[in-house]
């Protein structure tokens, strides 16, 4: 049990305090906020619509995955073992939606 | 224990210092993210396929007349507040947990496992409406996709929920000391990845149209 | 974990327990490994047997053995057996027995979740198998897998599969699944954090390295085809329309999400075998492996390329040019990365003074006929030539020459390589000799006749063919190499067998060979290392000697003692040079994490809860709350850690 | 002495599969494109679609009309591109005929074509290449390749009626006559013979049935003992058939026999 009282004083100097979170919480709920009304003014927005959506949701993930979840104070490790499968996520969304509405020739 | 010291820099255990069971949760993570991006796949590649109604988003038919959407958008910001506001609890908690302040642990947590319960009140709510309108897993392409992503999601919030209240138990018990941080913080990184999950669920499926 | 405990004083070492309720209960990664071996190979043996039946079949035109239906749940049950229950559980019997060792891990990161990997795979082994046996029931046919190892929808839908075929598949898989991708994660944490001291990661074997690459694979590519399965089942079981294709369901979807698996998946099945053959090519060349980084980082690219080329195999479904092109240039890119390890294989062995021993034959052979697999694979990868291609022998072709050319004759090289680590006794070369020439002779014999059968227009999966067409030849010829290597098998299975009570005593290094996994007795003892090593180079066996003897040295079997030296040097005692920085045995009490019996009891409920959908949802809720209690059991159980 | 790898020759050895690669890889695209063209201006368009397991085939699709429907034998005329329109009509099947090209599946739901110019005249062989189920084996087809005058009279006799035995210029005798009967009355639900009240689709169009060489997707010569044979039991001859097995009366069945044979 050694290894989780190291972990704990690990944890003090490098994990952002309460306050962080708070602020990070309001800034969420901001985005969220902004997201929201995007969907409201979609005919005033166009063709941004949807990438200002998807670029404000993208923040949201970055913020909690960062500071929530720790992973800009954690070891690169982490990181590893969560954005190769991310990726290959992304791609595979990207790709079936490039071959059923963009490439899509039979539909 | 010097020689222990000298032989693993950083901790005692470990190749890298890292504890293994967290790193087994980022892996199962990891893992998870094809889970829900294949899901995710298929809600976007059948996205505006289905034959017929209910459709999710204000449709124009065939025959020129318009159709309203089923998606409460207002209904579904709250819900999404309330998972974010989860989140947060959620690393009140594990601070609490980390400082010892029993009460603390208690109430962030039990907080948290409040948040997801209300988040899945929401949904229940969601789906015996979208059901009474006439959606069903079997309506149409969209019921099918919609019922099994968000389901997939709810199922997951359900099982934190659970894993949640453990933890609060054994806080009430006196059993989550600062010792047992780390188990909190495991169970954060779950609650953190399906408030994420939703992070992306929600433009896709709901802002989008 | 494992390797700490400094605290506890043990004087003795445990004793290893006996019985058959200690390997029910065991969380030694050796003894799982043994039991994975096992019944893999019984599955071998039963894929195998399925494919003899397929093959008596196709001997003679218009045959009457195995019609329509029955012949069609022979050939999908020959694959699904073959892949899911048989090579892939071979692999991870050795990624359980070699790879803690090779890093000189005392364990797994989990032993426990270990073990529930184990029983996943065997019960969703007896689940698929189940089918068979319900012609045994009055009134009813037997109900196997009968769509194809890749079941595409719709025909996999309810109205056109309307019996528990399917079922059985879509459930089956779904704990098969969840098997691999638990032992996958678990393989992942091992081989990143309980690495002895100095085993860094390119100082790993390469086996342990595609153990790592394979593994993340698995734990991404098995959830793709979780969902894939989820949705065929919600479509059989709750009526979704995901493949209704009245309801505008896509059955090119069910296709691109097999494949999207399927792809990585057949890497899957080959990386651990490139893995394993890089040990064995070196040790019998007595030479380091030539561009060991190259080819871990070709392995590591197989890997991430295998991603984006799933439609290769969905060449004739009308893509259009732009999809198609894609798709065959990035698999034609994935020639390159592999040609890369062949010919680092064979530059190792250049100059090498090669010992022809079995496992190094299986190895070579291995080399040859993964390569004309391969460049059958770069044919199909020509998609106007695959519109040729696809669909017919010739695919049966590839896929036999990479899957049994491959995967079976790299896995064979590992047994006869390995098995004397794990028994402690060798393998009879002479019935090596023996099993390695009619397997190699029956092998081509069997599937090189199926390129020209595939360009002569006999498409695949077809019960029965006409006379006259020019297919009866080529055909005999196939199941008369199928029984060549039915006898040689034969000879495997008594060779293995006899050879384990009465085998050659091997002691610690009978080859020579480099790695960690050689440093220790044989078998090895349950804590594995009295004492965790330092490691301080990639070939820790030869190089720490490198500098008391000129040139590499190798190890010696002496016949008459049973001995092996290294240089001059015992290996099973071998001793690093520089004693003080190493931890001594007095600090270092063994503590083994105690039996558990949750595993199979979890493993059974989860089973269950599959199977409760094919007999009546009541037992699936039942075993639900069964998993549910029997996981809060395993995670507070004691003398574990939480 | 101690080599674990060379510079060079690693280099030489990705150099070398990478040029081979390109050196396929170029013409592949090529190809690609080149062999999936737009529909030539003067193409012959035929709709193909897959059943478990048979095929059914309709023309002529680009004049507005659909007027001849036949199964299992695709007509065409050497010279003129053939453009085969591909519909699954139950479950996925793929189209194959080796000497004509490549295969292309026929999906349900979707739609997909393949082009090609016949230039002998002959009879080629073709099969369903994709495993659709117990009698996917089964489940074979032909193409024939006529001279255009030959094409031209084939299409003209598939668009008129079939031929009726009671205003046939030869009388036909009693059996055919009964034949008839018994076939609008027991067949009629699933086949289809023009000019009689017969509405079904779930089975091959028989109003030229005659003129066919085969019976059964292309299983069996198409003489009166292998129609009996069908007829009598057809599971018989094809693993779960989806063709009805009635059992008729040896007598009945033999009627029926005459009069499909006289359909020209
Ligand atoms: C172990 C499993 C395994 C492996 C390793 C591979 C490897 C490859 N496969 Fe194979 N494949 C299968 C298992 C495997 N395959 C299976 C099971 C199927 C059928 C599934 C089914 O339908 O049931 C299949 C089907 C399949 C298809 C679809 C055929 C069809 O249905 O129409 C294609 C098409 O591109 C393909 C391509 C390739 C290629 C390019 C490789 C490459 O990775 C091969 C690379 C290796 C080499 C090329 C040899 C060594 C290289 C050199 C010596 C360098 C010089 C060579 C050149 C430059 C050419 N495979
Ligand atoms: C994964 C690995 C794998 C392996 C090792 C094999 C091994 C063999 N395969 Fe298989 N095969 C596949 C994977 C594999 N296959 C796949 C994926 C398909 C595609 C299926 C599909 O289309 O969906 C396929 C399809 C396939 C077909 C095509 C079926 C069809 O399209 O209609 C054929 C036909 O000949 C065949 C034959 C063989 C033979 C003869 C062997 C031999 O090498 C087998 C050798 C083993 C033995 C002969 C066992 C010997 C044991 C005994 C004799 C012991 C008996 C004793 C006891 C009872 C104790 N296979
Ligand atoms: C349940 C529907 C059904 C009924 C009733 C039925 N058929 Fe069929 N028939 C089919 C189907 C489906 C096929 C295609 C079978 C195949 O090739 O797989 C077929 C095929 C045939 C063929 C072969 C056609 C060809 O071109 O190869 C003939 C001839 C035939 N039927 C005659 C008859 C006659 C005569 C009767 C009545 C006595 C009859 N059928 C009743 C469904 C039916
Ligand atoms: Cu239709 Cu095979
Ligand atoms: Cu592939």
């Amino acid at each position: 049990m050694t290894s989780a009282a190291h972990e704990i004083e690990h944890d003090q100097h490098t994990h952002p305090g309460t306050k962080t979170y708070w602020i990070i919480g309001g800034i969420l709920l901001v985005i969220t906020g902004l997201e929201i009304g995007a969907y409201y003014v979609e005919e005033q927005l166009g063709g941004l619509t949807v990438p200002v959506i998807l670029a404000l949701s993208a923040a949201k993930f970055v913020l909690v995955v960062m500071f929530y979840m720790h992973l800009k104070y954690d070891s690169k490790i982490f990181s590893g073992v969560f954005l190769f499968p991310l990726t290959l996520a992304a791609l595979v969304i990207t790709g079936l939606i490039l071959l059923y509405h963009v490439l899509h020739p039979l539909r | 224990m010097d020689a222990h010291a000298a032989a693993h820099p950083a901790h005692l255990d470990t190749t890298t210092g890292l504890d293994s069971r967290k790193l087994a949760f980022w892996t199962f993570i990891g893992s998870e993210c094809l889970l829900f991006g294949t899901l995710i796949a298929t809600y976007m590649a059948y996205r505006g396929d289905s034959l017929t109604g209910p459709y999710p988003h204000e449709t124009v038919l065939a025959d020129g007349t318009l159709v309203e959407g089923l998606l409460d958008i207002p209904l579904t910001s709250a819900s999404t507040a309330v998972l974010l506001f989860s989140s947060l609890f959620m690393v009140l908690g594990l601070a609490a947990v980390q400082r010892g302040d029993r009460r603390g642990s208690i109430g962030w947590i039990g907080m948290t496992a409040l948040m997801g319960s209300i988040f899945l009140g929401f949904q229940a709510y969601e789906f015996t409406h979208f059901w009474h309108e006439g959606l069903t897993l079997s309506s149409n392409l969209f019921g099918s996709t919609f019922y099994t992503l968000t389901g997939f999601h709810g199922a997951h919030v359900l099982v934190g929920v659970i894993y949640l209240l453990t933890l609060m138990i054994l806080a009430i018990k006196g059993k989550l000391g600062p010792e047992k941080s780390l188990n909190v913080e495991l169970a954060g990184l779950y609650w953190h990845f399906v408030d994420v999950v939703w992070v992306v669920i929600f433009p896709l499926v709901y802002l989008i149209s | 974990m494992a390797t700490t405990a400094a605290e506890i004083p043990v004087a003795a070492p445990p004793k290893e327990e006996t019985g058959v309720w200690s390997w029910i209960t065991t969380v030694d990664h050796k003894r799982i490994g043994i039991m994975y071996g096992v019944v893999a190979f019984i599955y071998f043996l039963v894929g195998g047997v399925e494919a003899l039946l397929v093959r008596l079949q196709l001997a003679v035109p218009n045959n009457d053995l195995l019609i329509g239906d029955l012949y069609n749940q022979m050939f999908t049950m020959h694959a699904v057996t073959m892949v899911f229950l048989a090579l892939m559980p071979l692999t991870v019997a050795f990624f359980n027995f070699i790879v803690p060792l090779q890093i000189g891990a005392r364990d797994v990161a989990f032993p426990r979740l270990n073990a529930l990997s184990l029983w996943l795979i065997v019960f969703a082994g007896i689940f698929i198998n189940a089918s068979w046996f319900l012609g045994l029931v009055p009134g009813m046919g037997s109900q196997a897998p009968n769509a194809g190892w890749f079941a595409y929808a719709n025909l996999t839908t309810l109205p056109y599969s309307p019996g528990l075929n399917m079922d059985f598949y879509v459930l089956g898989l779904q704990i098969a699944g969840l098997s691999s991708i638990i032992g996958a994660i678990n393989f992942i944490v091992t081989i990143i954090n309980m690495r002895a001291p100095g085993m860094r990661l390119m100082r790993m074997p390469v086996f342990t390295w595609m153990t790592l690459v394979t593994s993340v694979l698995l734990a991404t590519a098995m959830a793709v085809l979780t969902i894939a399965l989820t949705q065929l089942m919600f479509d059989r079981l709750f009526g979704s329309t995901f493949y209704d294709v009245s309801k505008g369901g896509d059955p090119m979807l069910w296709m691109h999400l097999f494949w999207l698996f399927g792809h990585p998946e057949v890497y899957i099945l080959i990386l651990p075998i490139f893995g394993m053959v890089s040990e064995v090519i070196p040790t019998f060349s007595r030479k380091p492996l030539f561009g060991y980084n190259v080819i871990v980082f070709s392995g590591i690219l197989i890997g991430w390329l295998g991603w984006g080329v799933w439609s290769h195999h969905m060449f004739a479904t009308g893509l259009g040019p732009i999809a198609d092109s894609f798709f065959a240039v990035s698999t034609m890119m994935i020639a390159i990365p592999t040609g890369i390890k062949i010919f680092n294989w064979l530059a190792t062995m250049w100059g090498g003074s090669i010992r022809f021993t079995t496992a190094m034959l299986f190895a070579i052979s291995f080399i040859a006929m993964f390569t004309i697999g391969g460049i059958s694979g770069v044919m199909h990868a020509a998609a106007p030539a695959d519109l040729q291609q696809t669909d017919t022998y010739f695919v049966v072709a590839h896929l036999h020459y990479v899957f049994f050319g491959g995967t079976v004759l790299g896995l064979w090289s590992g047994i006869y390589y390995w098995y004397p680590k794990i028994t402690g006794r060798l393998m009879n070369e002479h019935l090596g000799k023996w099993h390695f020439w009619l397997t190699l002779v029956g092998m081509n014999l069997t599937f090189f006749p199926m390129h020209f059968l595939g360009l002569h227009g006999m498409p695949r999966r077809i019960y029965t063919y006409a006379e006259g067409l020019g297919f009866e030849n080529m055909n005999f010829a196939a199941t008369i190499g199928a029984f060549m290597i039915g006898i040689a098998t034969l000879i495997f299975a008594w060779n293995l067998f006899r050879s384990w009570t009465k085998g050659k005593l091997a002691g610690p290094n009978p080859w020579g060979a480099a790695t960690l996994e050689w440093a220790m007795s044989s078998p090895p003892p349950v804590y594995n290392f009295a004492e965790v090593p330092i490691v301080r180079s990639r070939l820790p066996l030869w190089e720490a000697d490198a500098t008391l003897a000129e040139g590499i040295p190798h190890g010696k079997a002496d016949e008459d003692t049973d001995t092996v030296t290294l240089a001059g040097i015992e290996i099973g005692e071998q001793h690093y040079p520089d004693d003080e920085n190493k931890m001594s045995t007095h600090d270092l009490g063994i503590h083994l994490p105690p039996p558990s019996y949750w595993p199979i009891i979890l493993g059974f409920s989860i089973a269950l809860f599959f199977g409760g959908f094919i007999v009546h949802w009541g037992v699936s809720i039942v075993a639900a709350l069964m998993v549910a209690g029997s996981m809060f059991m395993f995670a507070f159980e004691p003398g574990h850690s939480h | 002495e101690h080599v674990h790898g060379n510079t060079k020759l690693e280099l030489a050895w990705t150099l070398i599969p990478a040029i081979l690669v390109t050196i396929i890889a170029v013409p592949t695209v090529r190809t690609i494109f080149a062999t999936q063209p737009d529909t030539p201006p003067n193409a012959l368009i035929v709709e193909a679609i897959g059943w478990q397991w048979w095929w059914e085939f309709r023309y002529p699709v680009n004049e507005g009309r659909d007027t001849v429907v036949t199964a299992n034998e695709i007509h065409v005329a050497v010279g003129q591109p053939v453009e085969v329109r591909l519909i699954g009509g139950d479950v996925v099947h793929n189209f194959w005929i080796p000497q004509m090209g490549g295969k292309r599946y026929a999906i349900p739901g979707r739609v997909n074509r393949i082009v090609f110019t016949p230039s002998e005249p002959g009879v080629y062989l073709g099969q369903c290449a994709e495993f659709c189920g117990a009698s996917h084996a089964l489940m074979k087809m032909r193409l024939i390749a006529h001279t255009p005058g030959e094409f031209q009279e084939w299409i003209a006799n598939e668009a008129g009626p079939a031929i009726d035995p009671a205003t046939a210029a030869v009388p036909a005798d009693s059996a055919v006559l009964l034949g008839k009967q018994l076939t609008v009355t027991t067949c009629g639900g699933c086949h289809i013979i023009s000019g009689t009240t017969m509405v079904g689709r779930t089975g091959p169009n028989l109003s030229h049935f005659a003129r066919r060489q085969t019976l059964a997707a292309g299983i069996l010569e198409n003489n009166a003992e292998n129609l009996y044979a069908w007829i009598d039991d057809p599971q018989a001859i094809k693993p779960d058939a989806l063709m009805l097995d009635l059992g008729l009366p040896p007598e009945q069945i033999r009627y029926i026999v005459a009069y499909l044979q006289t359909l020209y």
